[in-house]
């Protein structure tokens, strides 16, 4: 089980935060995302349409980057602070 | 400083207090960011989200990067998180150095990289219905700037 | 608006002042120049002479400028004249606009008018004697920066 | 009779203000402060020193501005400020 959580307007879509379970004992955020997206079309449509980045527990990470149980996923749409 | 608020900020108190003992450095450069009336829509509050964690550590190593760059002496960055009603302050950048050059590019750099690589997320709440914010054009390429500066 | 001061001036309640009523302008960037210590020279104070009518037209030609290039909504200059102490603000400006790069950039264009094109003169005073200021060469290149833009 | 007024570390060397006669009802700031100078050695060491600029009346002029009694120059060493 890894913990997904979103932010922005991807909170609105999925809520803040999200159980995952793992197919493995380690899988790639990539592969975490995709199986979520695979379940909630409006997810898979509003990925398709911006750059999206994550991070894993705390620090920016690449879709490649595996997870295992206890880790938390962020999934983050595009900046806009200031 | 870094310094993530949840209630509202005055600037002129920040600026007061960042001036102080500052008995070294002739330039201050300072940058307030309101919260504005957004031409014909009634504009009542942006809604700032961020991630706990991920937010001050993006902009801790914003700021080692500007002290890198740039001679300063000291800096404060403080940025809203929540509900910030239209006038108010999102957010304060204060910057010091020996000579205005220094003061004036680091606040810059700071505030473009707060606009565009900063985990913040701004969602507009007005009368005639919500919407998330995305940077302008001109914030992308601001930021580019001091992307170009290192080749 | 544009300030004489023969008394010391405070740049954070100025800064208040000017924040007030700003329901169109997103961004405001300010400076504050500080009389500061030089290094091992014991610096006591500044003393600003100015020729009175003159250096008040020759700043609001400059904010007249600055007005012409950029979108601004509002700005003030104060700047001392008169004998300023260690630690006191020589001069404050603040310039607000709808979007950052206009405040920026009129903030920086103001200073470095003060610095090498406006009628005042600075005598340093310190425990080792007076001397009079002159701009560095970096002021001189700093001002040069917006005459290149016009070409 | 025009009045001299000196800035920054010429009004040093010269004080404040200084009333200068003229030779013909209309003259230019430039003989003007020549007549001043050949007086005045440091004077005339200081203006080959450094881009001295002139106003006349509260008005920047070039040194071949007449002046006519009654007239003020103002006598303006480079400028510091800031």
């Amino acid at each position: 089980m890894v913990r997904v959580v979103f932010y922005g307007k991807l909170a609105d879509l999925m809520g803040r935060e999200r159980d995952a379970t793992l197919d493995l004992a380690a899988e790639t955020v990539a592969a975490v995302i995709r199986r979520l997206a695979a379940d909630e079309a409006a997810f898979a449509a509003a990925l398709a349409s911006m750059r999206v980045r994550y991070a894993v527990n705390d620090v920016m990470a690449a879709p490649e980057t595996t997870v295992k149980t206890g880790d938390e996923i962020a999934v983050l749409p595009p900046f806009s602070g200031g | 400083m870094i310094v993530l608020s949840h209630e509202p900020i005055d600037p002129a108190a920040l600026l007061r207090d960042f001036l102080r003992g500052l008995d070294d450095a002739g330039a201050i450069a300072s940058f307030v960011g309101l919260v504005r009336e957004d031409g014909g829509d009634a504009v009542e509050a942006l809604m700032l989200d961020h991630a706990p964690g991920l937010t001050e550590a993006s902009i801790a190593r914003a700021a080692a990067d500007s002290r890198d760059r740039w001679p300063l002496l000291k800096l404060i960055i403080v940025h809203r998180v929540g509900r910030v009603e239209v006038g108010e302050a999102v957010v304060f950048i204060a910057t010091a150095a020996v000579h205005r050059r220094a003061a004036f590019e680091a606040c810059d750099f700071l505030m473009d990289f707060l606009k565009t690589d900063a985990p913040f997320w701004k969602k507009q709440i007005s009368r005639s219905g919500d919407k998330w914010i995305e940077p302008r054009d001109g914030d992308y390429s601001d930021s580019a700037r001091w992307r170009k500066r290192e080749l």
